[in-house]
Parts: C-alpha cells; structure tokens; sequence
C-alpha cells in the first residue's frame, strides 16, 4: 500500500462546534461508502476551513471566500468525484457572498457545509455577517442564510443542522452527499457550529433551535411555504433547523450534468493528439 | 499611376455605419488576388454611435501592421475626415457619404449612399456595401470576383441579407462608374500569397488552447478577450470540455483552479481589470503549485482605461504580481503562429511545472486580423510532465504531492486515483501538504517553488532573431510589435541600414541567456514597447545592469499600435 | 555573575497556556527599572493548542530586536525546550512546568506550576502567573514592584482576576524560593530610560491616522493587520470618524474611495492577501486621482502562506501592481516613532498629489511591541494641498477636477460645494473628468499622472543614514530590520568595524538622490530584506544599474525576523 | 457662475431602456428638490453605468461591480449627500452579487437602481444572471432580485419598476430619494430596461408586467405576503412590479444614522489639529 498524506490532530479548541461536523462527515461519508480517494474536500478559510487535514481524504485548501468556485471548478472538470466544500460563516457569506449565491444558481451537484458559528473564529472573534446585534460592536441585522437560500429559484438541497445533535447531521449530510452523487445539483447545509472561544452559544442554541419538520405545514418541495414557517420560527425567537428545501425534482439536473451528459469530462479526458486529430483537422481547416 | 504593391483604405463613421464590413469584404477581396491582409479597427467602448473607424491593408509582402498612409478614405461621417485627412497619401483621395455632410476638399467626391440604399432597398443600412461597391470601381476590382466576395460573405445569413447587398453592391458600382473619373483610379497588383488563413490572435489561442489539450476554461466577458471565450464555446463543447462563463474574474480563476486540482489542462483570459482581481488567485496556483494559464488581451490602462484600445502595460504587473513571491513563466507571441503554438508550450509548462503560465497578448495582436501561415497540428506535442496514473502509483512507497526531488519537479496524481489523496494548500507546507511553519521546510521550499524559473529555464519558448548577426543596432519587442518591426527593418534594409531584432517570447523569467549576448553583439538596443515606463526596458535593466547604457526605450501609450515608420523615426542611427 | 545590561527571557508553551502575558508582566518591570524592552512572540494560525511562544527583550541600551541567545527559558511543554534549548545561552538557564512533563537537562528545574496553582485556586491556567512569581525570585526582583506589576495588569478586570493572580504569583515564588540555589541567580542593571511608551507599530499607526485628520476606515480582518482597524474603532467614533468591517477587502478599498470622494481622510489596512485583492481598487484610485492610503502588514507569503509570521515580501507587488501605470508612493516606517509621523506623512500626501500611499509596514514591526519616545503631536502639520472651499470656487470661472497645472496637483472641490460637481471615472478622461479617448489627451494624462512621482520628490519622507560619513561598509534597510541593523551597527562599533546605514523610508518611486551618493560613497552595499529574491535591491538595480556591482543582499524568508547576529555574519567584511 | 463639467450626449443605442431611467431619474431629483451639487450619482461599468456622465450632478464612475461599495463609503463620510448608485445587471449581479447583498444588510441610506436588461450590454450580449434559459446559450435559471431582496432581514425599500412605464418609474425614483434623505436606510430599485440591441423584451415584458399593488392581499410591510405574491406571480409567468417592501419602520434606521447621528461625519469634520488637541493629547496620553 502507497502511503499518502495522513490526517493530522484537529486544531480546534476543546469544544469546538467543527468536532461535530468532522465526526458527522465521516460517518456520513463511510455510510454513503465514498472511497476517500474519490472524495474531494474543499477547505474555506477560518478554523473550520482546516476541516481536511484531519480527515483520509482528497483536501484542498481554497481561499478565503473562494472555496466554492474552487469546489465548483472540481466538479465539472471531473463528475466522478464527490466534492464536499466546508468553510466559516465569514468565509462564506461576507468574502464569499457572491459566490454563495451563484452556486445556488449554478447548482452543480456539490455539498457544501458552512459552519456559522456567528463570529470569525481564526482572527479572534470579530462579528460576522451572521452575529446578532451587539455582538462585539456589531449594528448591521444578521444574514439569514436559509432565507436567502430559498430565494434563488434553483432545485437545490437546503437544510439547517445544529453540532449538538449529531444524529440529524448525519442524515441530512448523507442525504446532500447521496443527492449530489445523482448528480441533482447543489446541496446548501447551513451548519451552527458554536466557537466556544469567542461567542459560545451551545446553550442558546440548544434552546432554541426548532425541527422544521415538526410544523404543522411543513413540506420542503414548497418554497413558498418554508419561506413562511422559517419566519415565523424566527419571530417566535427559535432558529428553524432541518431540511428546508428538498426540490421535487428527481432527474439530474446538475450544472456538470446539463453541460457533459455522461461524458467523462475534462479532467479523465484522452488529450493526447491520436485520438483527436481529426477533430482538431476539422477545427482548423474551417479557417478561412 | 502604377499598381499599388501595398495599399490601404480607412473606412470611418458611426458606430453601426457597419465600418467593419466594409474593411472585412476588401480584405477577402485582396486575400482572393494573393496579397497579404491586415485588418484593424478602431472603436469606442459604446455600442452604436460615436465614431468609430476600420482600417484594411493588402501588400505582396508579408504585413502584420497598419500602413503608415491611407490610400482611399472612406468617410461616413465628418470626423473619419477629421481623423483621416491627416493620413491620407499624398496621391490618395476621399469617398463620402454626401447624405450625412458635405465636403469641398478637392480629392474627395460625395455620394448620397445612404439615400441611395434607402430608396431602393428601403434600409439605408446597407450603404456600407454600396460602399464598397464603389471602392471597387475605384481599385479596378474584378466585378465577378467583388461580387463573389458579397455571397461568400452573406451565405450563412442566406436569403433576403444577400439579395439586398448584392443590390447595394451594384448601386454603389453604378454610382462610382458614373461620377468623372474614378474608376480605375488605382489599380492593385496581385500577389502570390496562397494558402494562408486569416485569423486574429484570440483566434489562434482558443484553437492552441484546443490542441494542446485544454478542456476546461472560465472567464468573464472582457474587451479585448472576450473573443477568446466565445471561439471555445464553439470547439470545446464537442470534444468533452466545458467553458463556463464565471460571475465574476474571482470565480474564473478559482474555478480554473479548483478544476487543475483535478488534472485538467485549463486556461481562464481576461484583461486588465479582470486580471487585477486575479492577482490572488493566480498566486495561490503558484503556491498551491497547480497548473493554470492566464491569458491577457492587454488593453490600455490603468483602471477602466481605454477599454477597446492597445497597449502593452501589463508587463510588470504580470512579472511581479502577487503579495509573496512565487514563480511563473511570462510568454508572449508575436504573431497568430505563435499564439497557436504558444497557447500549447503554455499548457505543457504549465503541467510540467506546476506553476502559473501568463500568456501576455495586446488588443492588437488579439482583435486585429493578420493572414497567417495554417496552424499545424504536427508540430504540436503534449507533455504532461510527471503526472501519475494509478498503475503508477501502485509501484509506489510514498505519494508526497510536493516531494522534494532533483529535478525540481513533483509528480502528481490527481484526486480519484486510487489509493492516494492529494493534500493540496496555499498555506506553507510541507512535501505532504500539510501545513507548516518549521522554518528549514519553509526556505526549502520557497527554493523549491523558485528555482522552476532557473531549472526550466531551456524549456520556455526561445526569442527569435532577424537581420544580419553583424548588425549593430539592436530592437528589442514582444507582442504586436513584432510587425512593424520587422516592417521597419525591411525598409532599413532596403536603405542599406541594417538593424538585428529580438522577438522575445518569453519575457519572465528574463532570458538572459538569450538577451545578454543580443546585447553584447550591438552598440546600441531600442526596446520597443507600448507603455509609459519601458517595462520590459526596466526589468533587462533589471536583470542585466552591466549592459544598461546600450537600452533605449521606444515608447508609445497614445492607444494605439505601431506603425513601421515611427519605429524607424525613435532610431536616430537608422532614421 | 555580574548583573545583565541585556537580558531575554523566552516563554514557551502550548497556544492557551499564557506565554503572552508572562512576557508581558516582565516587559512592564523591566520598564519599571527603566530599561528598553522588546517583546515579540511566535505564535502559530490557530487559535488554542500547537506550541506557541513569546519572548521579552530587556536592555540598558535602546533596542528593537530579539536577542540572539535566551537567558532564561520558561517551557510550559516539551516543544519549548526543543525549540528554545539551541538558543539558550551557555550560562542560560531554563524553568519548566513539570505537570506537563519530566527534564533531564542539567541546567533545569521543573516546577509542577499547573498542580500547585490548581490545587490552590481550582483553576489551572493561572501557572503562567505563577511562573511570573518564579522568574521573580529567579533575577531577583523587588517583591513590591513585582506585585505592583500585576496589580496595575489585572485592575481593569479586578476582583476574583486580580485575587487569583496575587496569588499564583505567591505561589510561584514561593516554591522558586524553597528550590535551592535559584534565588538571585540573575540580576538586571537598571537603566534610566524613562518617559517611553510601550507600543506596536500598528497602535502607532492607527494613532498616526487619526491625528492625521483619518476619520474614514474600512477594512477587513487579516492578520497581522486586524489591531489597526481595532484600534480606530476605538479612537475614532469620539471624534465624528467612521469605522467599518466590510464585507471583503474588495468593498473596503472601494469604500475608502468612496469616502474619500467626498473629502474624508481614509486608509485600509490588510495584509498579503487582503492586498492582492485591492489591486484594482488601488489602480482605480491612482486612475481617478482619489487619495486613499493603505497600509500593509506584510506576513509570510505567498497566498495564505503563514499567517502568523513575519516577512517584507510585498514590495515588488506594491510598487508594480495593477494593470496599466499609475502613480504610487510606497513609505515604509522602521519605528514606531515612524508608524506614527509616515501615517501623517502619507495622508499629507495621498491628499496633496491625489494618489495612493501605500504604508509598507511587516509583522514584528506591527506586532512586536517596543519601548518608544511618546509621540508628538507638535510635529503634526496637516497640508490638505489644493483644496477649495466654497468659497474659493466662487472666485473661479471654470472648475475641472483634472485639471493640468504647472505644479502637477489639481484644485480638488467635493462633492457638496455649491455650484460645481465633481465628475471623476477611472477610465482616461479630459480635465473635465469626461471620458475620452483622444490620443493627445491620453498622453497627457498619463504624463500628469506618472509625473507625480518626479515633481513630489522631495515632499516624500527622507531616508536617514546612521554611522560615520567615511565608513566603507554600506548597509540598506527598510522596515523592522531597522532594529537590529542599528544593533549590529552599534556592535560592529564597539569592535572598530564603523558601517553606514541608509535607513529607506520611501522606497517607491526610489529616491535615487538619496541613494545613489550613499552607494557612491561606500565600497558595497548590503541590501537587508526579508525576502527571496531582494526585492528592495532589484528596484536599486533597475534605476541605478551603474552602481550595481556594490549591492550585495543579505536575506532571510524563513518567518522569523533578523537578529543583530546574523546580519553582522553576513557581512564578509566585517564580520 | 463657474463653469463645470458639462453633461455629454447619451451613448446609448437609441431606443435603449436606460433613456427611460435617465430621464425618470432626472424628473424625481427635480421633485424632491435635490440640488445637483448635493446628488451624487454612482455609476457601474457597462452601458447602463454612464448614466451619469449624462446629468448635470456629482458623477463617480466606480469600478465594475463596485458602485455600491463606493456608494456607502459616499455616503457614510458624507451623509449629507444624496447619493444615487445605478448600473447593470451584470455589474450588479454578477461581479456586484457581494456587495448587493451586504447593501441589505448595511442600510446605508442610499438609492441603487440595477437596470436590468437581461445581458452584459456593454460586452456585445452575453448572458447575465438574470438572463432566461436558453438565451445566447444560458443555461442557468435566472435569479431574481426581488425575492433575494426580501430573504434579507432588514428594513429596505424594495421596487421593481419598467421603463416602458416612466410614471412609475419617477413616483418610485421619487420615493426611494426621499427615504434615503430622511436617512431610513437601503433602497433599491430594480428597473426593467430593455437593451433593444441584443436583447428587445420591450414587447414581452409590457405584455408580461404585473403591478403586485393590485393584486389581493398586497401589503408591503409584510415580507412574507410579497415572498408568496412575487412567486405566485411568476408562477403564472407574469413579471410582478411596483413596491415589494416598504418598511414600517420610519425612524432614521440608515447605517449612516446609527453610526454617526447628527454628526457631520468624516467628510465634513474639521480635521486640523487645534480643535482636536486636547482629545489627541488624551490618546497619546493613554499610552502606557
Ligand atoms: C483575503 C483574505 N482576507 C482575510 C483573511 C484573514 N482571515 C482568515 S480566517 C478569516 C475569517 C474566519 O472566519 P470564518 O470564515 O467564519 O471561519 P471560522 O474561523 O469562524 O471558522 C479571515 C478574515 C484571509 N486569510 N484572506
Ligand atoms: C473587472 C471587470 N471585468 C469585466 C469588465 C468588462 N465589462 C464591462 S461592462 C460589462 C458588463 C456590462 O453588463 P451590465 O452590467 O449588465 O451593463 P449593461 O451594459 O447591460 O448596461 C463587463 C463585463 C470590466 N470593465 N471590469
Ligand atoms: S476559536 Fe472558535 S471556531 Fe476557532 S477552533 Fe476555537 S472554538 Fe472553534
Ligand atoms: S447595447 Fe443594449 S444596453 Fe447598451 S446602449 Fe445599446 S440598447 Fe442599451
Ligand atoms: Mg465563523
Ligand atoms: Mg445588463
């Protein structure tokens, strides 16, 4: 056996909210039988973004903010493999914010977990598009990443999960890992990782967050109706957590699918000149 | 007066005055007589409106720059007089359309073209080609051919489109054959230049991006490189690759980057502002050491600039930019030829080396189109430098992406290989790719990142040398410059003046090994470039401070390109 | 032995376990005792866990660099004396918390600081004070003024804080008194250096921007450049200034323009990357002629690189980012003396000539804090440039934001004053501000532009030379090497080696006038620099390449910064 | 009377939708009496961003995709300013999405009309986000302002309007001028601007528009009611217009107003040093 680079220890304070997501990702990922060698983590970022260096797993660690162009780049170059993004709330809706949406729009079958901690953990706790008022100085109203996420007429995956309960996290993350495998397209977990260090709502949160699927109403094809039942939740001072969006459709509809069908793509690619001559003849002959 | 060896006729007038047809059909008209071709523009950063002009040039000779004169003038509007008059021969002479203004310069006779075309077809849009119908009786033209050109020109668009320019051909053939004394007032000599295709230098890249194996491009709509983007949304589609347009130039070269990762050959294109934005990408390849190509159509600048105008002042930005220091290779063709095989050298470099490869073109030398040679697919060769397949790497004990090895190369196995997984970051690591601050890892390798500039050093793309090696006085160009340089050393030539040209390809890292000796053998070196501080002149300063009293710089940044005899002009020892 | 004129004492542990305050109680006795002190620390990008350490410097003499030995270290884990043992003097000495693990060294004693301070107080991590208290008793402290320490540390948060490090520090010392023979082991001179305040370059920065009339910043967090934006929302809502986190470094330099359209003072401060992506805002802003500053914390790059870690590897990025030319001034304090006058400085000038400055600064002169002189505001002087009123454009007949002047500046009214409007665009513009593409306009343009650089020449902060006129050994540096190239220098003194030190403050457009006669006035030059590829002597030899043969570079890219030591063994003629 | 920079004729193509906004715009400043030295208008990149070369005011042709961050920075230094921002959809949508999402979030009192037509104009009709399937090969579903716009918590002003309909357009323009100068925060307005060169929907969207204000149950306070209107409206492939969010909140809720007051702020302060010493010395002073 080849030996490849290994995990290191996590680098997380004790405590830490992206414990939660690391274990949940391999159980995830080991449930959905991924081989790690077909397995591609993108990394944001931020304390969450070292998430694949502690895992047995293709890892590239992206830019701030950039990981989802990047994550997007690897999944129509190569379609075989099953692309996980995860990075901070900083890294995904203040740097990232423009990308964020777009890959809702683009809606290539990856995953992608932001970890919202509410706060910017690796610089040491400043607010975040997503801290609530007062917190450290801030006076902007926190982004709502659901909300947002409902707004883009696009049949993506959308759900909420809490690193408190490790149980819904593996469901919901296997669920996005297995609907971006039949290539469905994007797959949006909006994950409330607390940072213990700088803005610990563990205790709040567990309080507070509300199973969407336990509201009278609920039916993720609507968006409409989500819509509705998350601000509701939200006036009623709760923060709605599960799957939000689960979109009727069922063929794949991914971006790296519409544009390649079946074709391997660009990466598994014979690019050798042989078996591409003539269309390459073709090509240049048509110069007038 | 005798045939014209090499003629030129400006076409000027507002935007959607349809000047560009005009220069494109007397181009396939002249390629059709066996001349060499050379057509440009010059346009406004607006859609209609606003004067706008085109420039057409057919030589015996091979030529790849505006002529210095205009023979014919075609004017739309009053100010393609303005602009025009100043350059008209001394023997040359005016058409106008009398619809829009009148003139009393004694050359130059008016037509109603618009009014013309509009009575009888109804749409006074077609006066372009009245126009060039007109042009025809002026230059003699075959009438069967001239007409040929009409139908070649408008088959695709078929039916209702043709009839009508055929039309407005003969109307305009009528016009001209009826006012006194110009038809046949020049006359054109054929040439013997078959076999040639006509192409621009975005052309050619997005057909070298094709060959040599490129299968994934992003980009973002940009003048002057947009072109480059839509040619590949045409060739790649077919063969399995994909083009995406991105949200924006981060996105582009993020998403270039993720799918390198993946063992893709890739290329994003952009222009300056796109290319400022990505700076911090194209820095991340370079640390990450994942093989990207960053193609830029420079235009003027800074800033928003002169968004549809020339200029060549990326240069520095492109060798130096990027917090940190990281290496890449700075390739710049000259001529539709070069882009083509350039294209595909940048895209093996890239790979072999894993480093960032800027592929630095000029709004000329991208938009203007130039008869080029046919691009041949038999001198294209695809090296993908050490990459692992998972036979390969089953023979191994260890799979370390960033491994230290002699060669300076590490191999790799993309993600999906079995067995191995590639750790891949911009962060300082170490051969594993883990993160690391161990300061011995650090500085060996920042060495190993660096020394690709040293040790691939016979591999980047060769400069090219003209005129007699006894020559001794030097110029020194990249880019379009290439000719009315060598446009200007024909004519020096010819004046018994010899001048020896280096055409640099590749411009970073300096190739010194090639431009010291250049410069030892000449008294006297004129870089020729089209920017404000002399880029290229500063970093051969740079790097050759011993040989610094023989540059001169010769300098141009008023938007737009060279033309031979202002070359000649900056060169007191020749001029 | 006899007392210490030069003392160092380096804490080591894991990230949590306090190393930063037990150098910072230290610095503030050795204050008190009217010494120099120097702090720094090593700290990796995460936030708890992975060795960490801090170091604190104290001297009779100034200083502003770490000593090249450790007198006492302090380890709260094993990697500590890994790390710290090869530095350890040889009459060094070293203190270990044996809760964490067992030593053999000979010239150690472990102390089970986290045991004793948790059984006392129930809270562990109070051992960093208790190693304060063992330190104490170690160089033989005054046992008042070593509480008092404490007490002026921990008053603001009072109370249960306060109490519990009262008592780690009897602890402490308690058991270094019962251990034998490490009472009074060392002792430290006192010095009389006094009225000096302990800052970071980036405090001094921050204070510099606003008396410097800076009421506008937005920025984006970064290290190391996160305090300067912490420290304006601090200073600046009292005095009517505005301070914002933005949503990317993208919105922040766009947001200064902005502000700074309206008249504001503003500045950004980032870092490496931040910096990459404001290149097309910077560009946009030399384009427009809008006055921003921004500020530099250079880190380790390239690309995310090691975010912690000290390096000055961004200048040949500043100097030519962006697409296209535009004017620039890059200044680069060495002290924090010169944080604070060059952030006035830079504002002054952004805001005269209307370009943007950028403030070249590096981690340890950001971080890293240091004994200084108190700032003076007396030297302020605020020199708006030409900038009209309302008033004074009613005396006008014509107002044109791009004006061309003799001097080079244009009048500048904002936005609000009754009867004109400010038209300003970053494409090529008339005087008016229009867009035009008019090749006589552009040349001028670009001549009123780039001639900034020449005609402000002398306005830009003058180098500063130490050590005597004749000496033949030239040393060149910018930025925190300033520290421990005077250190050297003093050294080097002391032995009959005289040097001559050009400390640079404006390193871009380069001072020529400054540099070229000290070059010509020493057999070689040293060009000190934290980078690969001497970034700063590259420029030096591309616009003095006569004097090229005496550079010589002496670098260091491995994260840390130069010590005294190492810059005086790179020195073959001294050394 | 000094002369000043002389508004240049348009550059549009005639018949171009932004005629429409140039001249709606030019009617509201008149009727809520802004004068043009105290207008600031901030203009994007592409066809529909040189609108203000075309006005007798204050004109900042920022960067592309830009124009709203330097809009804020405008408008924080100087909150005596009116600053209007305006550009495409591509500037604003595309390389802008960032910066047009944390507008929401921030609120400063600025008024941003996107034009959209659909496509990168300026670039010769490219897809933009808003395109439609199927345009010049898009194949990506178009995003919609207006529900992302209303995903986002906080009090904005929020319209849609049509150029082929100017009396909306200059009550709406009115509208959003005046809540920006009572300092009540974001408002954005999404014009619908035909581009008749590469893209005339002048026809399709007459047919197409539906002013919501007349549908049932229309409340623009509620956010939730106008998320389920917009969408039903589009469901029934009509293009809703008019007011989707006019906040309750009447207060000066403006992030220039939370930050600075009644101050004059940054661009207005008197900045030389005799007026301040005595708060410098006090900074200096704290320097332990
Ligand atoms: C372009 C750029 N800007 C800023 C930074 C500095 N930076 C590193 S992590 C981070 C934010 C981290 O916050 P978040 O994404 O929420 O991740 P967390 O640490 O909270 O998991 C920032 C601003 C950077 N690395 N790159
Ligand atoms: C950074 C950057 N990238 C690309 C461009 C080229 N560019 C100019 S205008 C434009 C798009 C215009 O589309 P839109 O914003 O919708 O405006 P419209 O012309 O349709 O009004 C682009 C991509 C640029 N100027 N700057
Ligand atoms: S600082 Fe916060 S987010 Fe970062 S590792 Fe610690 S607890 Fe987690
Ligand atoms: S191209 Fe389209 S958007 Fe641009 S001016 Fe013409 S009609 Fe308007
Ligand atoms: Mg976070
Ligand atoms: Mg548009």
């Amino acid at each position: 056996m080849v030996e490849s680079a290994k995990p290191v220890p996590p680098i997380w304070c004790p405590g830490c909210g992206d414990f939660g997501v690391l274990a949940a990702l391999k159980k995830a990922a080991l449930e959905q039988k991924v081989a790690p060698y077909d397995l591609v983590l993108v990394g944001g970022i931020g304390c969450s973004g070292s998430i694949h260096n502690f895992l047995e797993v293709n890892g590239i660690h992206a830019l701030h903010g950039r990981l989802l162009a990047q994550a997007v780049g690897v999944k129509l170059a190569n379609p075989g493999l099953t692309v996980v993004a995860a990075g901070g709330d900083g890294d995904g809706y203040a740097i990232g914010m423009g990308h964020f949406i777009h890959a809702f729009k683009k809606n290539a079958s990856i995953v992608y977990v932001a970890m919202n901690n509410e706060t910017y953990g690796l610089t040491k706790g400043q607010p975040s598009p997503t801290s609530q008022i007062g917190f450290e100085g801030n006076i902007e109203r926190p982004f709502d990443a659901i909300l947002t996420a409902l707004s883009i007429p696009a049949p993506n995956l959308i759900a909420r999960t809490f690193s408190g309960d490790p149980k819904t996290m593996i469901a919901v993350l296997g669920e996005a890992i297995k609907f971006t495998r039949e290539g469905r397209g994007f797959a949006f977990i909006e994950d409330l990782s607390p940072c213990v260090t700088y803005n610990d709502t563990y205790k709040l949160w567990r309080e507070k967050v509300l199973d969407v699927s336990k509201v009278p109403g609920y039916d993720p094809t609507d968006r409409q109706a989500m819509f509705k039942i998350c601000l509701d939740t939200m006036d009623q001072g709760r923060i709605p957590i599960g799957v939000m969006h689960r979109p009727k459709e069922t063929a794949p509809e991914g971006l790296e699918a519409k544009l390649l069908g079946t074709a391997l793509g660009p990466a598994r690619s014979d690019i050798s000149i042989e078996p591409n001559l003539a269309s390459y003849q073709k090509l240049l002959a048509a110069l007038s | 007066m005798p045939p014209l060896a090499d003629v030129s006729v400006m076409i000027g007038g507002q935007g959607g005055d349809g000047t560009l047809t005009v220069s494109d059909l007397l181009g396939r008209y002249f390629r059709k007589r066996g001349l060499y071709v050379y057509t440009s523009r010059n346009v406004l950063s607006r859609i209609r409106g606003g004067h706008a002009d085109a420039s057409v040039r057919a030589s015996r000779d091979p030529i790849a720059a505006q002529k210095s004169t205009v023979d014919v003038l075609v004017a739309f509007d009053q100010e393609a007089i303005t602009i025009g008059a100043s350059e008209l021969a001394p023997h040359g002479y005016i058409l106008y359309d009398s619809t829009a203004f009148k003139s009393d310069l004694p050359n130059a006779t008016g037509f109603p073209f618009a009014t013309l075309v509009g009575g009888a077809l109804g749409q006074p849009i077609f006066k372009n080609t009245a126009a060039y119908g007109a042009l025809s009786v002026v230059f003699g033209f075959d009438p069967a051919e001239t007409r040929a050109v009409i139908e070649e020109r408008f088959k695709r668009r078929g039916g209702e489109a043709l009839e009508k320019n055929l039309k407005a051909l003969e109307i305009g053939r009528k016009a001209a054959l009826e006012a006194a004394g110009l038809a046949d007032r020049y006359s054109v000599a054929d040439g013997d230049a078959h076999d040639l295709v006509m192409t621009t230098g975005n052309q050619a890249v997005a057909l070298g991006f094709v060959v040599g194996g490129g299968r994934f491009f992003a980009g973002y709509p940009i003048t002057p490189a947009t072109e480059i983007m839509e040619y590949l949304q045409r060739y790649l589609p077919p063969l399995g690759g994909v083009v995406r347009q991105a949200e924006d130039e981060l996105a582009a070269v993020n998403m270039i980057i993720g799918a390198s990762y993946t063992g893709a050959r890739v290329m994003t294109s952009t222009s300056g502002p796109g290319l400022s934005l990505m700076t911090e990408g194209i820095g991340h390849a370079g640390t990450a050491e994942l093989p990207i190509v960053v193609a830029d159509c420079a235009r003027v600048g800074p800033s928003t600039g002169q968004p549809t105008r020339h200029e060549q002042s990326d240069l520095s930005h492109l060798a130096n930019l990027g917090h940190g220091e990281f290496p890449r290779f700075i390739v710049a063709p000259g001529t539709p030829v070069d882009c083509f095989e350039m294209t595909v050298d940048a895209l093996n470099l890239a790979e072999r080396w894993r480093v960032p490869v800027l592929l630095l073109l000029d709004q000329a030398l991208c938009q203007n189109t130039t008869t080029s040679p046919r691009f041949d697919v038999q001198r294209v060769h695809v090296d993908r430098g050490e990459r692992l397949t998972g036979d390969a790497v089953a023979q191994l004990t260890q799979y370390k992406a960033y491994q230290f090895t002699e060669s300076g190369r590490s191999a790799y196995a993309p993600p999906g290989t079995p067995g191995v997984w590639a750790e891949i970051t911009g962060n300082e690591h170490d051969e594993w790719g883990h993160v690391s601050v161990n300061p011995t890892n650090r500085v060996r390798m920042m060495r190993k990142r660096m020394e690709k500039m040293v040790k691939a050093r016979d591999e980047l793309p060769a400069a090219r040398l003209f005129g007699p090696a006894d020559a001794k006085v030097g110029i020194i160009g990249f880019g379009s410059t290439f000719g009315p340089i060598r446009e200007a050393q024909t004519v020096l030539e010819a004046r018994g003046k010899p001048t020896r040209f280096l055409q640099a390809r590749t411009l970073f890292p300096v190739p010194v090994h090639e431009i010291e000796p250049f410069l030892k053998s000449v008294d006297v070196a004129y870089v020729v470039e089209h920017n404000y501080t002399g880029q290229f002149a500063r970093l051969l300063r740079e790097t050759m401070p011993a040989q610094h009293a023989k540059l001169r710089s010769v300098l141009k940044y008023d938007g737009s390109n060279f033309r031979a005899p202002e070359i000649i002009a900056a060169i007191p020892e020749v001029a």
